[in-house]
C-alpha cells in the first residue's frame, strides 16, 4: 500500500478522494496517484459503512433478513428483496400467486426507472451540469409517491415477503402509474435534449474509460456496465425469473464500452422498463397477493441460490439452511463490488475529470459495495 | 521631503538594480536568480520612463524603449 | 505636502520594500509574490508619471505573464513549501558589499550630474503615438528593434515547440 | 425628464462645491473618500443582487422556487447569508502559509474593486476615464489569477493546488482571446478610452455596425470571459465534483465570502465591459432615422440602458452555467488554442481591413 499523503518517488501526487467527496456519492475512499492531471492508479479503500449485513442476516428469521437487504443497494430495494424472497420461496417450494408476480415485476421495473433516473441526474452532476439533477428528481418523486402509497415507504420499501407481497396495491396505483407513464414519456426526449445531445457531454464521455468485453467479463462486470461492453448478461433474459420470460422487452447491449455507451444503455433501459410497465399495468390479474404461509418459516436443509437483475446488475443471494429458524449462512453477490473492481483498470491514463465521469457511469452505490 | 522628481525616480531605479544584484549574487537557484534579473530589468525600464518624463519629454521614446527589454 | 507626493512615497516604499523582501525571503513562493508586488509598485510609479500605457503593459506582462510563469515553474520544479537554504555568510556579506558599493558609486554620479531640464513642450504620449513610433522606420523609429525582437520571439517559440515535441514518442 | 437621471450635473455640483470650499489637496482627498464609499457600497450591493439573481435564475432553470423565506419573495436571503458568513468562524488549517492564505482573498477583492474604476455606469458617470481604459481592465483582471494561485498554493491542500494550477493555465490562455476580441472594437474605434468607445456607438452599437466579424468577436469574448471568471462550463478551478472546491476548498467564513464576492464582481465587470464594447454601454438603442422611436429610447435613462445590457449578459452567463456540463481541462485548453485563438486572430485581421476601408457603418 502506498503512503496515503504525499508524493511518490517519481513526483506523482497521491490524493485521497473521499471518504467524503462529492463525486463518490457516499463514503467511498479512493487513493489516486496522479501525474499532473493524469490518473496513474486508483486504489479503492472500502469498509467505511460496512454493517456486516451478511452476518446480521444469520441471526434474523427468514421473514426478517429480507429487510436488511433493502439497505444494501437502497436504490434497488425492491429488486434486492425480490431476490431474497425468491431464495426463501425456492427453499419452501412456494408457489407465488400470479397477481403477486405481476406486482413484483411492476414494482421492480418502477424501481429500476427510479434508480436510473437518479443515476442520470447524478452523472450529469458529476460532469458538471446541475440542472438535470433537479429534473430527474421530478420524475423520481412521482415513483416515490407511488411506492409510498402502496408499500408505506419511499426508499426502503420492504414490500416483498416470501410468498408474495406484503399488502395489496393501493387503489390509486393504477391511475398514478398511468400518469407517470404519460409524464415520463413526455420528459424522456427532454432528457436527451438536455444531456445526451449536448456537445460538451459527448466530448466528455465518448471514448473515455473504455472497458473491453474481455475485461468486463474477467472483472465480473454486470448490469448496464457489463452490457455496454457487449456482455450478454441481463439476468431477466439469461435466466428469466418471475414472469420475465413472458414479457416483451429487449436486452440493451452496447458496443464501445465507453462512458457514453454505458450512458446510452441506461437511457435505453429506462425505455424498456417503461415498455414492461405498459404491458403489465392494464393486465394485473385478480387473486391473492400473497401465498398462504406458516407464521414461522423453516427452510429445509439445503443450499439455495437466486439471482435477479437489479438496476446495477447481477445480484445473487446464496442461502444455506440447516433447517433452523434462521439462515445458517447468507452470501450476497452484489453487482457494485465487481463493477468497482474494474474502475482502476478503466481509469488509468485518463484525466481526473474522466475519473469522475467514469465513476458516475458505473453507477456505484456504496452500501452495495460495503455490505 | 522634496517634491519627487527625476532624482527620486533614478534613486528608486538604482536601488532596485542593486537589490537585484544582491539577490542575483546570493541565490543559487535558477528561478530566484531569474526573479532577481527581473528586478534589474525593471529598474532599467523605470529609468527609461523617468528620463522620458523629466528630461527628453519631446519624444515618446521611453515607453517604446522600455517595451524592448520587457520582451 | 501634496497628495501626489504622499502617493509617490507610498509607491516607492512598496516597490523597494517588497523588492528587498523578494530577494531576502527564504520561501520561494513568497519571493515570487513579493516580486510581483514590487513590479506592481513600479506600475504604480508609471501611473504616477502619467505613463498609463506603460503601466498597463507592465501589469499585463508581469502579473498576467511573467509572475504566473514563475509561479508555475516554482510549482513544477521546486518543493515550494520548503525553505531555501540560507546562503553562506561570506557570500551574503560580499554580495551586500558589492551592491552597497555600486549603489554608492551610482549615487555619487547621480548627485554630481546635472540633467538638462526640458525645454520643449511635452509630446503626445498616447497609445497611438507609441504605436506609430514602434513601427516608424525613420531616425527615431523602433521598427528595427521591434522586428529583431519578433525574430527572437519566433526563435524562442520554435525552440519551445521542439522541446515539447521531443517528449512525444516516449509517451504511452 | 431625462435630466433627473443625468448624473453629470450631480457629480459636477459636488466637484465644484468641494473645490470652492476646501484647498485642492483636501478636495481631492474628500473626492477619493466619496468615490471609495460609493465603490464599496456598489460592490456590496452588486454582490447581494448578483448572488440573489444567480439563485433565482438557477431555481428557474431547475424548476424550483429558489430562496423564498427571508423577506418578501426571499429578497433578503443574500443579506442573511452575508450576515451568516460574517459571524462564522474563519478557520485557518494547520500547515498553511498564513500570510499568503490570509492575503489571497483580499488580493482578489482589491483586483475586483480596481476594475470598477474605468467603467461608465451612465452618461458622464465614471470614476476614472483614463485614456487606456480597456487595457487597464485587461491588465488589472490578470491580477486575479495571482490571488487564485496564492490561495491554491498557500492552502497546503492538493485539491487547492490542482485547482490553482488549472485556473492559472486557463486564465492565462483565455486572456489572449478576450484581449483579441476587445482589440477588434479598439481597432474600429481607434481609442482605448471607454468614453470614446461609447461615443463612437452613438449612431449604432458595434455589434450592429461592425458586420459579422464583430459578432464573432462578441461570441468569442463571451466564451473567453466565462472561462476567465471561472464559471461553468469552464469552472475547472472549482470543479466541485472533481476537486471539491478547488482553490477555495480550505476557506471558510468571511475569507470565503470575499472570494465569492470577487467572483461575482468580476462577472459584473466583464459583462459591463462586454456591454460597453459591443452593445454601446449607456447608449440607447437607435434605429436609423426613426425619430419617434429614437426619441422614446432616449427618454429611458442611460443608467437603465447600461445596467439592462449588463444584466442581460450576466443572465446569459448564468444560463450557460446552469445548462452546460463542465469541460475537461485538456478540452478546455484545446478549445482556446485550436479554435478560439486562431479564429480571433483571423477575425482581427478582417476587422482591421474593415476599419481601414471604412466598411463599417
Amino acid at each position: 500500500m502506498v503512503e496515503e499523503i504525499g508524493t511518490t518517488d517519481k513526483g506523482e501526487l497521491i490524493i485521497n478522494v473521499g471518504p467524503q467527496h462529492p463525486a463518490t456519492h457516499g463514503v467511498l475512499h479512493l487513493v489516486i496517484t496522479l501525474d499532473g492531471e493524469t490518473v496513474r492508479k486508483v486504489e479503492p479503500h472500502l469498509g467505511y459503512i460496512h454493517r456486516s449485513i451478511e452476518k446480521m442476516s444469520e441471526s434474523l428469521s427468514y421473514r426478517q433478513f429480507i429487510y436488511a437487504t433493502s439497505r444494501m443497494d437502497y436504490l434497488s430495494a425492491h429488486i434486492n428483496n425480490h431476490a431474497c424472497a425468491m431464495a426463501v420461496e425456492k427453499g419452501l417450494q412456494l408457489e407465488v400467486p400470479e397477481r403477486a408476480q405481476v406486482i413484483r415485476v411492476l414494482m421492480g421495473e418502477l424501481t429500476r426507472i427510479a434508480s436510473h433516473v437518479l443515476w442520470w441526474g447524478a452523472m450529469a452532476m458529476d460532469i458538471g451540469a446541475f440542472t438535470p439533477f433537479f429534473h430527474a428528481f421530478r420524475e423520481r418523486e412521482m415513483i416515490n409517491d407511488i411506492m409510498e402509497e402502496s408499500c408505506g415507504a419511499r426508499l426502503t420499501m420492504n414490500y416483498m415477503v416470501p410468498g408474495g407481497v406484503m399488502y395489496d396495491i393501493h387503489p390509486n396505483f393504477h391511475r398514478r402509474v398511468k400518469e407517470f407513464i404519460a409524464q415520463f414519456k413526455r420528459k424522456l426526449p427532454e432528457y436527451d435534449e438536455l444531456v445526451t445531445g449536448n456537445t460538451i457531454f459527448r466530448a466528455r464521455t465518448r471514448g473515455v474509460g473504455v472497458l473491453s468485453k474481455e475485461d468486463a467479463i474477467s472483472y465480473g462486470c454486470s448490469g448496464p456496465t457489463g452490457r455496454a461492453s457487449g456482455v450478454d448478461c441481463d439476468i431477466r433474459k439469461v435466466q428469466p425469473y418471475g414472469i420475465y420470460d413472458r414479457l416483451d422487452f429487449r436486452q440493451i447491449i452496447g458496443k464501445e464500452g465507453d462512458t457514453y455507451s454505458r450512458y446510452l444503455v441506461r437511457m435505453q433501459e429506462m425505455r424498456q422498463s417503461l415498455h414492461i410497465i405498459e404491458q403489465l399495468i392494464d393486465n394485473i390479474p385478480e387473486g391473492d397477493f400473497q401465498a398462504k404461509t406458516k407464521a414461522v418459516l423453516k427452510v429445509p436443509k439445503g443450499e439455495y441460490y437466486s439471482r435477479v437483475e437489479t438496476a446495477r446488475g447481477d445480484f445473487g443471494v446464496y442461502l444455506v439452511s440447516e433447517g433452523g429458524l434462521t439462515p445458517y449462512r447468507i452470501k450476497y453477490r452484489s453487482p457494485g463490488f465487481s463493477n468497482l473492481s474494474a474502475l482502476d483498470h478503466t481509469v488509468r491514463g485518463q484525466k481526473i475529470g474522466d475519473l469522475v465521469a467514469i465513476m458516475g457511469s458505473f453507477d456505484l452505490v456504496i452500501p452495495d459495495i460495503d455490505r | 521631503m522634496m517634491e519627487p522628481g527625476l532624482y527620486h525616480m533614478l534613486f528608486i531605479g538604482a536601488a532596485l538594480f542593486f537589490i537585484g544584484i544582491y539577490g542575483f549574487l546570493t541565490r543559487r537557484n535558477l528561478i530566484t536568480m531569474l526573479m532577481s534579473l527581473e528586478l534589474i530589468l525593471n529598474s532599467v525600464c523605470l529609468n527609461f520612463i523617468a528620463f522620458n518624463r523629466y528630461v527628453w519629454t519631446d519624444r515618446a521614446t521611453g515607453p517604446s524603449m522600455s517595451a524592448v527589454p520587457r520582451i | 505636502m501634496k497628495g501626489e507626493t504622499i502617493v509617490f512615497y507610498l509607491l516607492a516604499a512598496l516597490t523597494l520594500v517588497s523588492a528587498a523582501m523578494a530577494v531576502g525571503t527564504r520561501r520561494i513562493f513568497r519571493s515570487a509574490v513579493y516580486l510581483l508586488s514590487s513590479l506592481i509598485g513600479i506600475a504604480g510609479l508609471y501611473f504616477w508619471m502619467r505613463f498609463e500605457f506603460a503601466a498597463a503593459v507592465q501589469i499585463v506582462v508581469y502579473a498576467g505573464g511573467i509572475a504566473v510563469l514563475i509561479i508555475f515553474s516554482v510549482f513544477l520544479t521546486q518543493r515550494a513549501g520548503d525553505d531555501m537554504p540560507t546562503p553562506p555568510m561570506l557570500r551574503t556579506i560580499a554580495a551586500a558589499g558589492a551592491a552597497l558599493l555600486g549603489m554608492g558609486l551610482v549615487m555619487l554620479q547621480l548627485v554630481a550630474h546635472p540633467f538638462p531640464t526640458p525645454a520643449v513642450a511635452e509630446v503626445d504620449r498616447s497609445v497611438s503615438a507609441i504605436g506609430r513610433r514602434m513601427l516608424a522606420t525613420g531616425d527615431d523609429g523602433f521598427a528595427l528593434p521591434f522586428e529583431v525582437v519578433s525574430l527572437l520571439l519566433l526563435a524562442a517559440m520554435i525552440g519551445c515547440i521542439v522541446i515539447a515535441m521531443r517528449a512525444k514518442p516516449n509517451q504511452p | 425628464m431625462q435630466h433627473m437621471w443625468n448624473f453629470a450635473q450631480l457629480t459636477d455640483l459636488i466637484h465644484g462645491w468641494l473645490y470652492e470650499t476646501f484647498p485642492p489637496a483636501w478636495a481631492l482627498a474628500f473626492e477619493m473618500i466619496i468615490v471609495g464609499i460609493a465603490v464599496i457600497g456598489l460592490f456590496a450591493g452588486l454582490g447581494l443582487v448578483l448572488v440573489l439573481m444567480e439563485r433565482k435564475v438557477s431555481a428557474f432553470m431547475q424548476i424550483r422556487l429558489g430562496p423564498n423565506r427571508v423577506g418578501p419573495k426571499g429578497l433578503m436571503q443574500s443579506l442573511a447569508d452575508t450576515l451568516k458568513l460574517l459571524v462564522k468562524e474563519g478557520m485557518t488549517p494547520d500547515g498553511v502559509d498564513r500570510f499568503l492564505f490570509n492575503l489571497a482573498p483580499f488580493i482578489a477583492m482589491i483586483a475586483a474593486m480596481l476594475l470598477m474604476a474605468p467603467i461608465a455606469f451612465a452618461k458622464d458617470f465614471q470614476i476614472w476615464d483614463l485614456n487606456i481604459g480597456v487595457l487597464y481592465v485587461t491588465a488589472i483582471s490578470s491580477l486575479n489569477v495571482i490571488a487564485i494561485l496564492m490561495a491554491g498554493w498557500s492552502s497546503n491542500n492538493k485539491y487547492s493546488l490542482l485547482g490553482a494550477m488549472r485556473s492559472g493555465a486557463q486564465i492565462v490562455s483565455y486572456e489572449l482571446s478576450a484581449g483579441l476580441s476587445i482589440l477588434t472594437v479598439v481597432v474600429l474605434t481607434g481609442s482605448l478610452q471607454i468614453s470614446d468607445i461609447v461615443t463612437a456607438q452613438s449612431n449604432g452599437w458595434w455589434i450592429f455596425k461592425g458586420h459579422i466579424p464583430v459578432l464573432i468577436a462578441f461570441v468569442i469574448y463571451m466564451i473567453a470571459v466565462t472561462a476567465e471568471t471561472n464559471r461553468a462550463p469552464f469552472d475547472m478551478a472549482e470543479a466541485e465534483s472533481e476537486l471539491t472546491g478547488g482553490f477555495h476548498t480550505e476557506y471558510s467564513g468571511m475569507k470565503f465570502a470575499l472570494f465569492f464576492l470577487a467572483e461575482y464582481i468580476n462577472v459584473f465587470i466583464v459583462c459591463a465591459i462586454g456591454a460597453t464594447l459591443f452593445l454601446g454601454g449607456w447608449m440607447p438603442l437607435h434605429i436609423g432615422e426613426w425619430t419617434a422611436f429614437n426619441g422614446i429610447m432616449d427618454w429611458i435613462p442611460s443608467s437603465v440602458w447600461f445596467f439592462g445590457k449588463t444584466f442581460f449578459l450576466i443572465f446569459l452567463m448564468m444560463w450557460f452555467r446552469w445548462t452546460f456540463p463542465r469541460l475537461r481541462i485538456d478540452q478546455l485548453l484545446n478549445l482556446e488554442w485550436r479554435y478560439l485563438l486562431p479564429i480571433g486572430m483571423v477575425n482581427i485581421l478582417l476587422v482591421t481591413v474593415i476599419a481601414i476601408l471604412k466598411w463599417h457603418f
